[in-house]
């Protein structure tokens, strides 16, 4: 499935271990990036994690793609300081009841992130710990970051008439 | 009286809950913390943050990629110049630009003369919260020099948005070199005059060394970066181990300590000032002529003299100005050594002139999330040098 | 007594009488009251009676002996102030009352 | 002039103490004690007891009060609630019994105690004076009050040290 | 009555000078920090911002009386008028000069002498602490009470190694009252070193002196020890709730506290008014040729002006200046002022100590303050007081 160029690269081919975790790939500007299947993301984080140095989660946030479906993708940055090495894994999620598994067993820094991206897209991220409003007042209806958010906010759209 | 201070009076522990912010002299902005309190120890700290929050990712999405730079500007809004750059480092990768060496070397000198009054102010508030108020307006003395510096360059103090994709808004001005010069070879004098209100000052010490302490491998695993983990003990630096904008061409070292406290993030940060003026100071010395703007004519507007004479870029002209540039599709992750750590832009384009998605991955918003650990257990006291300790802009936590 | 009573000297009976009624109202105090501290309070104003009196003798007798006494007392009622403070706050941290009614058990 | 300063001063330390006693509030009965002490070291000045006056304000009001007061801040001990009801016997008996105790002492302070004035000012018990006794006459008393203070500290050095559970 | 009404018109004076003094050492304080820290400091009321006391207390008087509504009323509008009153009381023992002749009635320079004048100064320090206490705890704001808390707990600590290192001083002297403790500083050992207590044999009593002044900085809550105001942590401490005349007066009992703690320290440690040096070597001139130094300068500065303003007032200063200086020269009021200018030149070098140090040090934690007073300044301020009761009693008689 993946392209003999991106098998000859290190990662990939510790990789092969998950069967079916690493759905595509591609190495694009000299950046790495994994398709994962969403079910498996923590298994494959903490692999990443121990068995391949990717100590350092450098980030994870989020894409809406709509009206595509499967319609948001979550985008991990993992970063190995030993290696020097960045590594982008994604996440493709459907549209209706956005959910993925948390990885904030794997790096405690995955909370704040995790938060922000069901504030503001509205994905769940099942087994965390605190996943509360983090931007957003606690009140707040919707979730500004999703494409049919207006920019002016609700409360300003002419939508209603 | 008896429930005025909503203690907790259950079994032989009792607690009371601080609200310290959102309005507080030392959260350095609207970060609302709810400490939780037994005497004077801190048992639990829950920081709330987004008051600031300003929606910077969602405008951008609906601005054309060159107009979203004033609002990276907004982002950090002490470390404007680096949020600059690092955006359009990222616009550049996705356009696969090359951008001329005098660019290049002008930005390395202006980020660095970024860093250092990123950490001016960094300094001057850290030491006021620690009751050394001289410092502060010692400090705010540099730090204005560098605004006018900074003025001199792009028309504004602060809100400069000197980094445009293709190069740079304009080109240095004149007598630039002087001015920086004068500022530069001063500024170590300066520098060693903070040093001594401070680094042997005995109370400094007493109330820096073995406070905020957190272990190197909670700092990486909490996420944190920049000085924070150089203080601990690692000597990753992105400049040094991800060069960018011709970083590899400057000499300089990675200060590092290995005691994690809030005395060794003040050393770091005190030797990266140094460390940025001599980056300085090799920057002014072998800066190369040459163009400042890249030979891309679809993305970066024409020279007024040539808009004016010649018709076709007077057609660039009016296209970059009504619908701007187009990018190639695909998504890039820009990662630069920003005063506080690791920003990181990470752009998203679905080949049209807007960026489908911009998100920025800023470093307070990192290092704010080891606030918790760095609290608990320790005196309210300690707290101020902590937060100090973290140097977080909440417009950097909240965007 | 008259008026000429109000600016001569003063008996020293009235200093007597002053440290009774004192004395009596910190006994009221230590009677009356059901807070901790206040019963500990009404102990020092008694403490206190006495040393008027231990003072308006030495004076009437001008030796210095009663002053050395009441100085004594003070001592005395300082280690018990340290010790019966500390005591109270071991005791509310225990059971969270100062309320004397409820601390009647011996265990703490 | 004795006999008023005499009275005005009796007459802040009676009503302070009341207000010790009538306070619900256990912070207002101590800044009550405070002002009863304060009186009394006015009244000891008037007896020619300097050293004692002062000692009365450093010690007294300036240290066990304060203790006491910071005492009550930490706990933010609160009002009492009301009392249990008092039993009708003793409401009916107890303010006339403190009248008769009252008068009965006054009768015998009056006729028991040795019949002298005090005029303020004509002798004084100077710190030298008190000094040179305590140093002298009362040495062992003295060495042993030490040995009381040492004793207290480090009673309530272990009583607040130790963890209870 | 003579003594009353002598009495009532030294008080009279002494309130007074006292005020003005409060008001502009603020001026002062506010002018030293701001050259330390490279601003000009109050500028614009009056020359040199020299009104801006003036204009401050009119601004504080025609403040809305705030009374928050969550307050213990009582106790919370008694609380300033307790630390005011405490903190102007307590100037009345200190002497500030000799025995004086005015107009055929001799008096002496001081509201009255105590023969437990230390003492009473001791208590008056000790009893100020409700003042800060009470504010705290009526407020009924956690960062008052906080801040209460430690202002109370400092205060009873840092109180311990104040009195030790007042009582050093006392052995030498042999006695409580401040006006004997000066006239026994009087006088020149070899003719030329003053006998301070700072230099007197046979035990000079400079680390007594050190402690003094490093308690006094605790005792009147200034940097590095102004825990219990410390704006970063608990926003005012335990003032937080004040505003008005109501904060006016707890901001005029700290520095009517600085001012008598110096002039404690000047009596005590720095021979009151005693000049540095005897009169034979002219130190009766110093005053006046200072003062006329200052007019000089001022004259100097009016010619060269740096602001076009200064042409006018500077010239207006030097006349002052060269006026004080005649004052003094003058042989009838000469045996008056200069005692009283030694004296408060001694006490304004201590004040601007206080705040010499205020733009300088950063503040101590609250925990490493009380392990300073116990662990250190109390055992340090024993075993002196220790050395100089043997020294005294080995080589004194």
């Amino acid at each position: 499935m993946l392209s003999d160029q991106l098998n000859q690269i290190r990662v990939v081919q510790a990789l092969e271990a998950f069967a079916g975790a690493v759905l595509d790939g591609k190495l694009d500007r000299n950046e790495l990036t994994l398709h994962i299947a969403p079910e498996r993301i923590v298994e494959v984080c903490r692999f990443l994690k121990t068995g391949q140095q990717f100590v350092r989660l450098s980030g994870i946030t989020a894409v809406d793609w709509h009206p595509m479906e499967p319609r948001f993708e979550v985008v991990y940055h993992l970063h190995s300081m030993e290696r020097n090495e960045r590594l982008r894994l994604t996440c493709r999620l459907d549209g209706a009841q956005p959910g993925i598994d948390s990885v904030f067993s794997v790096w405690r820094a995955a909370d704040w992130y995790e938060r922000e991206i069901f504030d503001l897209f509205g994905v769940t991220f099942r087994n965390h710990p605190n996943l509360i409003r983090i931007l957003m007042p606690e009140d707040w209806v919707g979730h500004p970051l999703r494409k049919d958010f207006p920019i002016h906010g609700h409360k300003y759209s002419y939508k209603d008439g | 009286m008896n429930d005025t201070l909503a203690t907790a009076a259950t079994g032989s522990k009792r607690t009371m809950t601080l609200n310290m912010g959102p309005q507080h002299p030392s959260t350095h902005g609207v970060l609302r913390i709810l400490l939780e309190l037994d005497g004077e120890t801190i048992v639990k700290a829950a920081p709330d943050i987004g008051f600031l929050h300003t929606g910077i990712e969602k405008e951008c999405e609906v601005k054309t990629y060159q107009q979203v730079v004033p609002l990276t500007d907004r982002v950090d809004y002490l470390a404007n110049l680096s949020n600059n750059l690092c955006y359009v480092l990222a616009v550049e990768k996705l356009l696969g630009m090359e951008i001329p060496q005098r660019a290049q070397w002008m930005r390395v000198m202006l980020t660095e003369l970024t860093r250092i009054s990123s950490h001016l102010v960094w300094l001057g508030t850290h030491a006021i919260d620690i009751g050394a108020m001289s410092v502060f307006l010692y400090c705010f003395r540099e730090r204005e020099d560098l605004l006018r510096i900074f003025e001199m360059f792009s028309g504004q103090r602060m809100m400069t948005s000197y980094f445009r994709v293709g190069g740079l808004a304009l080109d240095a001005p004149r007598g630039w070199d002087k001015v920086v010069r004068k500022f530069i070879n001063e500024f170590p004098s300066k520098v060693d005059q903070y040093e001594n209100l401070l680094t042997a000052n005995p109370i400094w010490m007493q109330r820096t060394k073995g406070v905020g302490h957190v272990a190197l491998e909670d700092l990486i695993d909490i996420g944190v970066t920049g000085p924070m983990i150089r203080a601990a003990g690692m000597p990753w630096d992105i400049r040094k181990s991800e060069p960018y904008s011709s970083y590899e061409q400057f000499q300089f070292h990675v200060p590092t300590q290995k005691e994690s406290d809030v005395f060794a993030r003040y050393l770091v940060r005190v030797a990266e000032m140094r460390e940025s003026a001599n980056i300085v100071v090799q920057a002014l010395d072998g800066m190369p002529e040459g163009p400042w703007q890249a030979d891309a004519p679809h993305v970066v507007l024409p020279e007024r003299e040539k808009m004016k004479t010649q018709m076709e870029s007077l057609i660039y002209h009016f296209k970059i100005i009504t619908e701007g540039f187009s990018v190639p599709a695909g998504q890039v992750y820009q990662a630069i050594e920003a005063p506080r750590g690791e920003l990181g832009y990470y752009v998203v384009s679905d080949g049209t002139a807007k960026p489908y998605r911009v998100h920025m991955r800023t470093p307070s918003f990192g290092n704010l999330m080891a606030m918790p650990h760095m609290l608990e257990g320790r005196l309210l006291a300690d707290s101020i040098a902590s937060l100090g300790s973290l140097d977080f802009v909440l417009g950097d936590v909240d965007r | 007594m008259g008026l000429n009573g109000l600016i001569g000297p003063v008996p020293l009976s009235w200093y007597l009488m002053l440290s009774a009624i004192l004395f009596t109202l910190g006994v009221a105090g230590f009677l009356l009251r059901k807070n901790l501290i206040t019963v500990f309070m009404s102990i020092e104003l008694m403490l206190n009676a006495v040393n008027l009196t231990f003072v308006a003798f030495s004076r009437h007798y001008k030796q210095v002996d009663g002053q050395i006494f009441t100085f004594f007392v003070m001592v005395v009622a300082a280690a018990e102030a340290a010790v019966g403070l500390a005591i109270i706050l071991t005791v509310f941290k225990n059971r969270s009352t100062l309320l004397v009614d409820d601390v009647d058990s011996l265990r703490l | 002039m004795d006999a008023i300063l005499f009275l005005i001063f009796a007459a802040i330390a009676v009503a302070c103490a009341i207000n010790l006693v009538v306070q619900k509030h256990p912070i207002t009965s101590a800044l009550s004690l405070v002002g009863v002490m304060g009186a009394l070291a006015v009244i000891y000045l008037l007896l020619g007891a300097e050293f004692i006056a002062a000692a009365q304000l450093i010690v007294y009001a300036g240290a066990i009060m304060v203790l006491f007061v910071f005492v009550i801040m930490l706990l933010n001990a609160g009002e009492e609630k009301k009392p249990a009801r008092p039993s009708w016997f003793a409401k009916i008996l107890g303010v006339p019994l403190v009248i008769a105790v009252l008068g009965l002492l006054n009768f015998f302070v009056q006729h028991g105690s040795p019949d002298s004035t005090i005029t303020f000012g004509e002798y004084t018990g100077t710190a030298k004076d008190v000094g040179r006794a305590l140093f002298t006459t009362y040495l062992l008393p003295f060495e042993i009050t030490s040995v009381l203070i040492l004793v207290a500290i480090l009673g309530a050095v272990v009583l607040a040290r130790k963890e209870m559970d | 009555m003579n003594f009353f009404i002598i009495s009532l018109i030294k008080a009279g004076i002494v309130a007074a000078v006292l005020m003005t003094t409060l008001a502009y050492l603020q001026w002062v304080e506010r002018k030293v920090i701001a050259h330390i820290q490279l601003r000009i400091g109050p500028y614009r009321v009056g020359p040199h911002g020299l009104l801006q006391p003036l204009a401050d207390v009119v601004k504080l008087l025609t403040k809305e009386d705030l009374v928050p509504s969550h307050v213990n009323k009582f106790f919370y509008l008694a609380a300033p008028i307790i630390s005011v009153a405490l903190a102007l009381t307590s100037i009345s023992v200190i002497p500030f000069g000799p025995e004086i002749e005015v107009f055929g009635v001799r008096t002496y320079l001081q509201l009255t002498d105590l023969n437990i004048g230390v003492l009473v100064l001791l208590a008056i320090s000790g009893v100020s602490v409700y003042g800060v206490a009470l504010a705290g705890w009526s407020s009924n704001n956690k960062y008052a009470l906080l801040g209460a808390l430690r202002a109370s707990a400092q205060m009873i600590s840092y109180e311990l190694p104040l009195a030790l290192a007042v009582a050093s001083p006392l052995l030498l002297f042999n006695t409580l009252s401040l006006r004997e403790i000066v006239d026994a500083q009087a006088g020149y050992s070899f003719g030329f070193i003053a006998r301070w207590a700072i230099f007197q044999g046979p035990l000079p009593q400079i680390i007594s002196f050190i402690i003094f002044l490093i308690a006094a900085f605790a005792e009147t809550n200034r940097i590095p020890f102004d825990l219990p105001e410390a704006e970063n942590e608990l926003v005012a401490g335990f003032h937080t709730e004040y505003s008005s005349m109501k904060f006016a007066a707890f901001f005029m009992a700290e520095y009517a506290n600085m001012v008598t703690i110096c002039a404690l320290a000047t009596t005590l440690f720095l021979g009151g008014w005693h000049p540095p040096f005897p009169v034979e070597f002219g130190s009766n001139y110093i005053p006046s040729a200072l003062f006329a130094l200052c007019g000089a300068v001022a004259l100097y500065h009016a010619l060269h002006p740096a602001r076009p303003k200064d042409r006018f007032t500077l010239p207006v200063f030097a006349v002052v200046f060269f006026a004080i200086a005649l004052a003094i020269a003058v042989p009838a009021l000469n045996p008056i002022l200069a005692p009283l200018f030694w004296f408060a030149a001694k006490t304004g070098f201590l004040l601007f100590l206080f705040i010499w140090v205020r733009g300088t040090l950063p503040r101590f934690r609250y925990d490493q303050l009380m392990r300073f007073t116990w662990a250190f300044l109390f055992p340090v301020s024993i075993v002196h007081l220790f050395a100089t009761a043997l020294a005294v009693a080995l080589f004194t008689r």
